[in-house]
């Protein structure tokens, strides 16, 4: 799916770049094959649409992953995250705490960014290994999550108007939560690209040691990735409730692997350093248009988890294959 | 000091944990179990089981799993079991699988009910409607919605779910037996688990996969709503609801030119309430034969019909109807 | 060759009371006696054997996957598809049973399916050595768990709870007490233990899992032992597939949920750390009877699902979390000398 | 033009088991090049990393243009204007050339990293350097003498004053060494200071004006380098005259054991050929960077072989893995013994055990007491210092561990042992215990390959000596006509394979 020139790649076809063309490629080639498939349904605009209000909570999940990921880190409770926080927020809208959609928006934000920082020390103070860090922290969250709702819902008329308002409403013909993905899209890009805090996460993930001895603080940067990656699930916590008007307890349940499964095609690579937003961004849309489209094409939805899964593993493959070619290749350059 | 670490955390543990500890007056117990622990329309049910325990004068124990799932509604039957309750009610997520564990639960004199979702094993089934009167009313207003011709579709709760699979079933057999529905085309049924995600999606496929769609019945209050919602967030998409809802969340929906024009539903409170005096009546022996009839200690005479798959099943009350005029004076009913 | 210095080199190894107290099982026998004291203390119904036996069945198809999960741990890797393999191979148990009427020909079956999934994360791990466990059994996982939720489309596949003997294998006692799961279980355990702790390839696991580089240059063919530890998790999930098949007679997708995590969990309990190389099979076994029995005094005070899960979550936390208190603990003291 | 750029006086360092720089002073002047040179092992790298504040010396001073100094990361050394260039380059594979030459100094105005300017910028150095790649271009695609280029330009854009090269010409062929000279001597005439670590004298001639040596974590002496012969820089760097430090027994030689002939390894080492025979010890030696290792990693089954053959007691063999080579009777002690060698965290018994687990079971188990009398026999045989069979390895000295190492091997019964670098961070008195053993064991007849770069080891030990230069076999010498000077000749030059060549003596 890639080609990795011979000679030194010059400006023309930087070895990321042409991985993102690719996507893009594959996408539309995807969407092409839907539309003819499906006889011209998956191209309305009440598909689209709902295709960018429902998606827009697990693409804005991505981008927070892909900063994970970059450090060479996982976190597997950002659905419990995005549960706590949520669910908070509307227990607070019901009780008439909260009164101004934009103020529940924050607490849920907020919410996200206190366990996200919990989940920072614990890896980085506590030197625990993020598989198990997140995995343990995930029973906790969720478990709050019933524990501050008695374990029942927050209906939809409990919640505030302008809250519900919110997701359904548009601007300029674009939904707002998906003005939500494009602004985090266009923020991501500038941060990775253009400050220096994002280029040290590249550091970080890329060489570790020559990062430290550098004197980069690595626990400082762990520490607010983890924040950052909290307070994101906590913002698609208010989408994910505003969107769907009620709040559950096991809401966005298994919603880590959707998203690690986007930044595994959007090329990111699990060993850190490597990823970029644009490719995030292309993977989450690539996995919320099989998801959509399964239906409508004829296949029926029970092939969608064993899809997603087989797409995780083709992608993870072709990677390491690209890069077991670059070696080999960079091996013959070598005269002896 | 390792040593110090470990006795402090045995210690530390155990004091916490006996603080919480649960009541173990002598009074008896009846538990109920519901489908899953967060679901509105149960815990109505459980609130009119905790008022007719008050009435029995027993302590009423609710504990439900968080999912839809049978294995933990097993493991809690072994955990009541163990804590020697009196009786169990308990809405079934599998119609086969808890049949063993209530087995040994009715061997040790524990009266096992079920209410709302039936499953083998079960003593009697508190039916909150008749099978037949429930698929008989969604099917009418499914007629009278489309106008007597069109298509149709029906999105129910989990595809396990028994109560649900059983009016669809018997909605099946009306339609095919009557010619009068024939102009009905009935396109698809979907299953939305009781997830208001996954019902709202289910909801927009198929408004995608079928243009002309006129009616979704909808024999779920978590899909009823959400159909709602997705149909008043498309006003041109001209699409009517039918189906079982709770009057307090739909009371927005319900009503002429609003997505839902009416809906109909049944009393969780009663059928909580009714299925505590059935664990006092297996208890007191009151309960005969099929064909009989008897009468609790709530002063209602109930007569016993043959169940499937309960051997005995009772009938709480036939289906009522919310139109936009009665809805409001039963919205903070239930 | 005769040694010149004559020094010589004690080889017995010197028992010390207090090496004995400080090791992980000992605290976690203590954990254990306490969880015991609490649940004996807060319900009356907690010793009555029958009981107590019929909750430790219920727990203990979970711990079964925990066996060979404590072998890959010590590796130094993870494996999160055991849900997903048991899941897909009850399903198949169940369909080939429906479809054949012969219940041995699933048994076979479902044992054949897991420790062919098991194969397949081995292939792949080994082929691709390079490639994280973590990631390539999170993709086996929702594969093999998708696979099942095709097979079985939105319906389930039931009706094993006719076969009586078949149903024995799970609620069949000796002596109308003791679970033949229960026996089954420990027996597998000793087996484990014994293989990990006193055999030739125990030792090599350990190898491996300390410092992989150097068992490679000792001569221990390091991919072909991930092979067969991967196999063997897969083989076990089989045999756990048929024991659920046993118990609840009939199979859904969403069967077996979190399967992984609780196995993890309870290994890491035990004292087999994440980075491979330490750990004992015995410090496991304990572990899974407190979380067992731990969950199960909880529910007897009826605390709810959720607040047993916290506490749980919170314990796993706390032992991974503990070497790193101790250790700073340690320099804070030393820094005051 | 003659005033010190760089002083440091007294420097001590001490990790833990070995004084890696004990009291070293330096001293460089405003635009010289003055190389450093000393065996492996001397403190150089260490050295360079004290310099550059990645390790903090426990004793001694530093000062820049006159002031006291003291770095806490590679960014105090930049900020103050010193730059380094390893061996093995530490650049960050995943990032362009253009943000590798800017770390840590990214081009920003009000908190925004400037691409474009970056990117021109770093086009102009490397245009300057005349690279032939540019900025955009990824670093983990560039060959390591691309990106030795980019760290030259990194150092150039820090505009530092002093640029620390670490054995730059280890990896790069002789046509990228040449260009490496020029961008140095360009340096120099603009007045910046530049302290060049190698081993190769060529390097030294035709760059440095000073040379300072350091052996044994110890500073010897600095000279000028047109004033010192290459026998006196010799004797400098190795300082013992070779006398009877190598108990090396007279052995007479037994049958052919190993063959191998031309083997191929893509991007390590073509056509390779050489044997060995029982009872006798073959060295092989070369410069870093000489592949030596590569080549016995696939005689023992641990790489890939691309092409060649292998022949064990004249018979044709395929090698897939260590285990085959045991089974055969190769056993090998690999180069790093902490990673490859032992296991640091157990009992130095159950590292001797390891590969010879089988034979310690009985009935199903093993059999523990068996275990730890066979490793308390094996240690002692080889004299180890140690308590019990159950002290950890990573108690142990460098020498005691390279002991277990070797007591391990003695456990199997071995034909032929690869000893890789046996001595290498081991104090002189282990050193004699080794060459012992490796004596005791040519007379009991195993045959042994030695790897090693120190030459008095080489020239002490050797029945005969195999040099390659990057790759490819140089030239074979035998124990009478090897001196230092043929083998240094032999491992610097590739063309000149068996002539005389290079430096004059």
């Amino acid at each position: 799916m890639k080609n990795t020139k011979n000679k030194i790649p010059g400006k023309i076809s930087g070895l990321l770049r042409s991985r993102e063309s690719s996507l893009l490629l594959v996408m539309i080639l995807l969407v092409a094959v839907i539309q003819w498939r499906s006889g011209g349904m998956f191209l309305t605009g009440t598909v689209i649409t709902q295709l960018t209000q429902n998606y827009a909570y697990t693409i804005v999940l991505s981008f927070g992953m892909l900063l994970v990921l970059l450090i060479g880190g996982i976190d597997i409770a950002i659905g419990a995250t995005l549960a706590l926080s949520g669910m908070s927020t509307s227990l607070l809208m019901a009780s008439g705490v909260i009164t101004n959609p934009f103020l529940a928006f924050l607490f849920s934000i907020l919410v996200g960014m206190a366990c996200g920082w919990i989940i920072g020390v614990t890896i980085s103070k506590g030197k625990v290994i993020p598989i198990i860090a997140t995995l343990g922290l995930q029973y906790i969250f969720r478990g709050l999550t019933y524990m501050v709702s008695g374990s029942n819902w927050v209906s939809s008329d409990k919640m505030l108007a302008g809250y519900k308002s919110f997701a359904q409403g548009s601007f300029l013909g674009i939904n707002n939560l998906f003005w939500i993905v494009i602004i985090m899209f266009v923020a991501m890009l500038v941060f990775l690209k253009w400050t220096s805090f994002g280029r040290q996460i590249y550091e970080v993930g890329s060489n570790p040691e020559a990062a430290k001895i550098s004197g980069i603080h690595i626990d400082r940067v762990k520490i607010a990735v983890y924040t950052i990656n909290g307070a994101i699930a906590g913002l698609a916590g208010a989408m994910y409730t505003s969107m769907y008007a009620t709040a559950q307890g096991n809401m966005a349940n298994g919603a880590e692997m959707d998203v690690i499964a986007a930044c595994v095609i959007g090329g990111v690579s699990l060993n850190g350093g490597q990823g970029s937003a644009t490719g995030v961004f292309l993977g989450a849309a690539t996995i919320a248009i099989i998801s959509k489209s399964l239906s409508l094409v004829g296949i029926d939805a029970f092939w969608q988890q064993a899809l997603k899964g087989g797409i995780i593993a083709v992608a993870v493959l072709i990677n390491v294959i690209v890069q077991r070619n670059a070696a080999r290749r960079a091996l013959e350059r070598r005269e002896i | 000091m390792k040593k110090l670490i470990a006795t402090l955390l045995a210690l530390v543990m155990v004091l916490s944990l006996v603080a919480c500890g649960g009541g173990k007056s002598g009074e008896p117990v009846y538990a109920i179990i519901c489908k899953d622990a967060s679901n509105p329309y149960m815990s109505r049910m459980v609130q009119g089981f905790k008022d007719a325990c008050a009435d029995i004068g027993v302590t009423a124990l609710e504990k439900s799993p968080e999912t839809t799932s049978a294995e933990d509604q097993i493991a809690i039957i072994n955990d009541l079991v163990a804590q020697g309750v009196k009786g169990i009610a308990i809405a079934a997520n599998d119609a086969a699988a808890l049949k063993a564990t209530i087995k040994a639960a009715t061997d040790r004199g524990i009266a096992v009910v079920t209410l709302d979702s039936d499953t083998e094993g079960s003593q009697m089934f508190v039916n909150q409607a008749g099978v037949k009167e429930v698929a008989q009313v969604l099917v009418d207003s499914v007629y009278d919605m489309t106008g007597g011709e069109g298509e149709f579709a029906v999105l129910s709760a989990s595809s396990t779910a028994t109560n649900q699979n059983a009016w669809i079933a018997a909605m099946d057999t009306i339609i095919k037996g009557d010619s009068k529905y024939a102009k009905l085309t009935w396109v698809e049924t979907v299953y939305g688990d009781d997830e208001s995600q996954k019902s709202t999606d289910e909801m927009q496929n198929l408004m995608t996969k079928y243009p002309n769609l006129e009616v979704v019945c909808c024999p779920t209050t978590v899909g009823v709503l959400a159909a709602a919602q997705v149909v008043t967030n498309n006003p041109d998409c001209g699409i009517k609801i039918a189906g079982l809802g709770l009057p307090s969340e739909m009371k927005d929906y319900v009503g002429e030119g609003k997505a839902c024009p009416y809906m109909y539903l049944w009393n969780p409170i009663d059928v909580g309430n009714c299925s505590a005096y059935m664990i006092k009546a297996i208890l007191d022996g009151k309960v005969g034969e099929v064909g009989t009839s008897f009468t609790a200690d709530n002063e209602k005479t109930y007569d016993i019909s043959a169940g499937d798959p309960a051997e005995k099943q009772i009938i709480v009350g036939p289906p009522f109807q919310f139109t936009g005029e009665n809805i409001d004076d039963w919205a903070n009913v239930y | 060759m005769a040694t010149k210095s004559g020094r010589t080199i004690s080889s017995v190894r010197e028992f010390s009371a207090k090496s004995l107290l400080i090791r992980w099982e000992f605290l976690l026998i203590l954990i254990f006696a306490g969880v015991n004291i609490m649940n004996i203390s807060l319900s009356p119904y907690y010793l009555d054997a029958y009981n107590l036996f019929t909750n430790i069945n219920g727990f203990l198809t979970k711990a079964l996957v925990a066996l060979p999960m404590a072998y890959i741990l010590l590796l130094g890797e993870i494996d999160l598809s055991v849900g997903g393999n048991v899941c897909l191979s009850a399903t198949v148990l169940g369909v080939v049973y429906n479809a054949s009427g012969n219940i041995w020909l699933g048994i076979l079956a479902a044992i054949a399916v897991g420790t062919l999934c098991g194969a397949l994360n081995g292939l792949i791990l080994t082929k691709f050595s390079e490639l994280a466990p973590m990631i390539v059994t999170l993709a086996t996982n929702i594969i093999f768990r998708g696979l099942s939720e095709r097979i079985l489309g939105d319906g389930s596949t039931g009706g094993m709870q006719k076969i009586e003997w078949f149903t024995q294998l799970y609620y069949g006692r000796v002596g109308n007490m003791v679970p033949y799961l229960f026996i089954i279980f420990c027996v597998l355990a000793l087996v484990f233990g014994l293989v990990m702790h006193k055999t030739v390839l125990g030792r090599q696991m350990f190898a491996i899992g300390e410092n992989s580089k150097a068992a490679e240059y000792a001569g221990i063919k390091v991919q072909r032992i991930r092979m067969l530890v991967y196999t063997l998790a897969g083989l076990i999930c089989g045999i756990t597939a048929v024991f659920y098949c046993s118990w609840m007679g009939s199979v859904k997708s969403n069967a077996c949920e979190g399967y992984e995590l609780e196995a993890i969990s309870m290994c890491v309990l035990g004292g087999i750390s994440t980075a491979g190389g330490k750990g004992t099979f015995t410090g496991a076994f304990i572990a899974i009877f407190i979380v067992g029995l731990l969950r199960y005094g909880l529910n007897l005070i009826n605390l709810s699902g959720q607040t047993i899960r916290i506490i749980l979550g919170a314990l796993l936390i706390a032992v991974v979390l503990y070497p790193t208190i101790r250790d700073a603990i340690k320099n804070r003291k030393k820094a005051i000398k | 033009m003659s005033n010190t750029v760089l002083e440091l006086r007294g420097i001590t360092k001490i990790f833990p088991g070995v004084k890696a720089l004990n009291k070293v002073q330096f001293n460089l002047r405003e635009g010289e090049i003055h190389a450093l040179m000393g065996e492996n092992g001397a403190g150089k790298s260490t050295f360079i990393k004290v310099i550059m504040g990645v390790h903090q010396a426990e004793e001694g001073e530093m000062y820049l243009n006159g002031e006291k100094v003291n770095f806490k990361s590679t960014r105090d050394a930049q900020k103050a204007g010193i730059a380094a260039i390893y061996q093995h380059v530490t650049a960050y594979p995943h990032l362009t050339a253009a943000e590798n030459i800017f770390i840590g100094h990214l081009k920003m105005r009000f908190g925004i990293v400037q691409w474009k300017e970056m990117y021109e910028e770093a086009d102009r150095l490397l245009s300057e350097l005349n690279a032939d790649f540019d900025s955009h271009a990824l670093m983990g695609n560039l060959s390591v003498a691309q990106q030795q280029m980019v760290e030259i330009a990194k150092a150039l854009s820090l505009n530092a004053r002093i640029i620390i090269m670490d054995e730059p010409t280890a990896a790069l062929t002789k046509r990228e060494s040449e260009e490496l000279y020029r961008i140095a001597l360009k340096l120099r005439d603009e007045g910046v200071a530049i302290i060049f670590i190698s081993h190769r004298f060529e390097d030294m001639y035709a760059l440095a004006s000073r040379v300072t040596v350091f052996r044994d974590a110890q500073y010897i002496g600095t000279y000028n380098v047109d004033e010192i012969t290459n026998a006196d820089l010799i004797k400098a760097m190795v300082g013992r005259e070779i006398n009877d430090l190598f108990p090396k027994p007279q052995v007479e030689l037994g049958e052919e054991l190993l063959r191998v002939e031309n083997l191929c390894r893509t991007g390590y080492f073509k056509d390779v050929s050489f044997s060995v025979r029982k009872g006798e010890i073959l060295g092989l030696t070369g410069l870093v960077g000489a592949r030596r290792t590569e080549v016995v990693q696939t005689i023992y089954g641990v790489e890939k072989l691309k092409s060649g053959k292998i022949f064990w007691e004249g018979k044709e063999v395929k090698v897939r893995n260590p285990s085959e080579a045991m089974k055969m009777g190769i056993g090998l002690l690999p180069e790093n013994r902490q990673i490859e060698g032992l296991i640091l965290d157990w009992g130095i018994g159950r590292n001797i055990t390891l590969t010879e687990l089988n034979s310690y079971v009985r009935g199903l188990f093993l059999d523990e007491k068996k275990e730890n009398e066979t490793s308390k026999e094996l240690a002692e045989r080889v004299d180890t210092k140690a308590v019990s069979v159950f002290d950890k390895a990573s108690s142990l000295s460098g020498g005691n561990q390279q002991k277990v190492v070797v007591a391990k091997a003695l456990g199997s019964d071995f034909k032929l042992l690869i000893l890789d670098e046996p001595t290498k961070g081991v104090d002189v008195g282990a050193k004699a215990a080794i060459y012992e053993i490796m004596g005791e064991l040519a007379l009991a007849g195993y045959g042994i390959i030695m790897i090693s770069s120190e030459m008095p080891e080489i020239l002490g030990m050797s029945d005969r000596i195999i040099v390659m230069c990057e790759g490819r076999v140089t030239g074979e010498l035998s124990r009478e006509e090897a001196t230092q000077e043929k083998i240094l000749a032999l491992a610097m030059d590739k063309q000149t394979s068996t002539t005389e060549g290079g430096a004059e003596s």
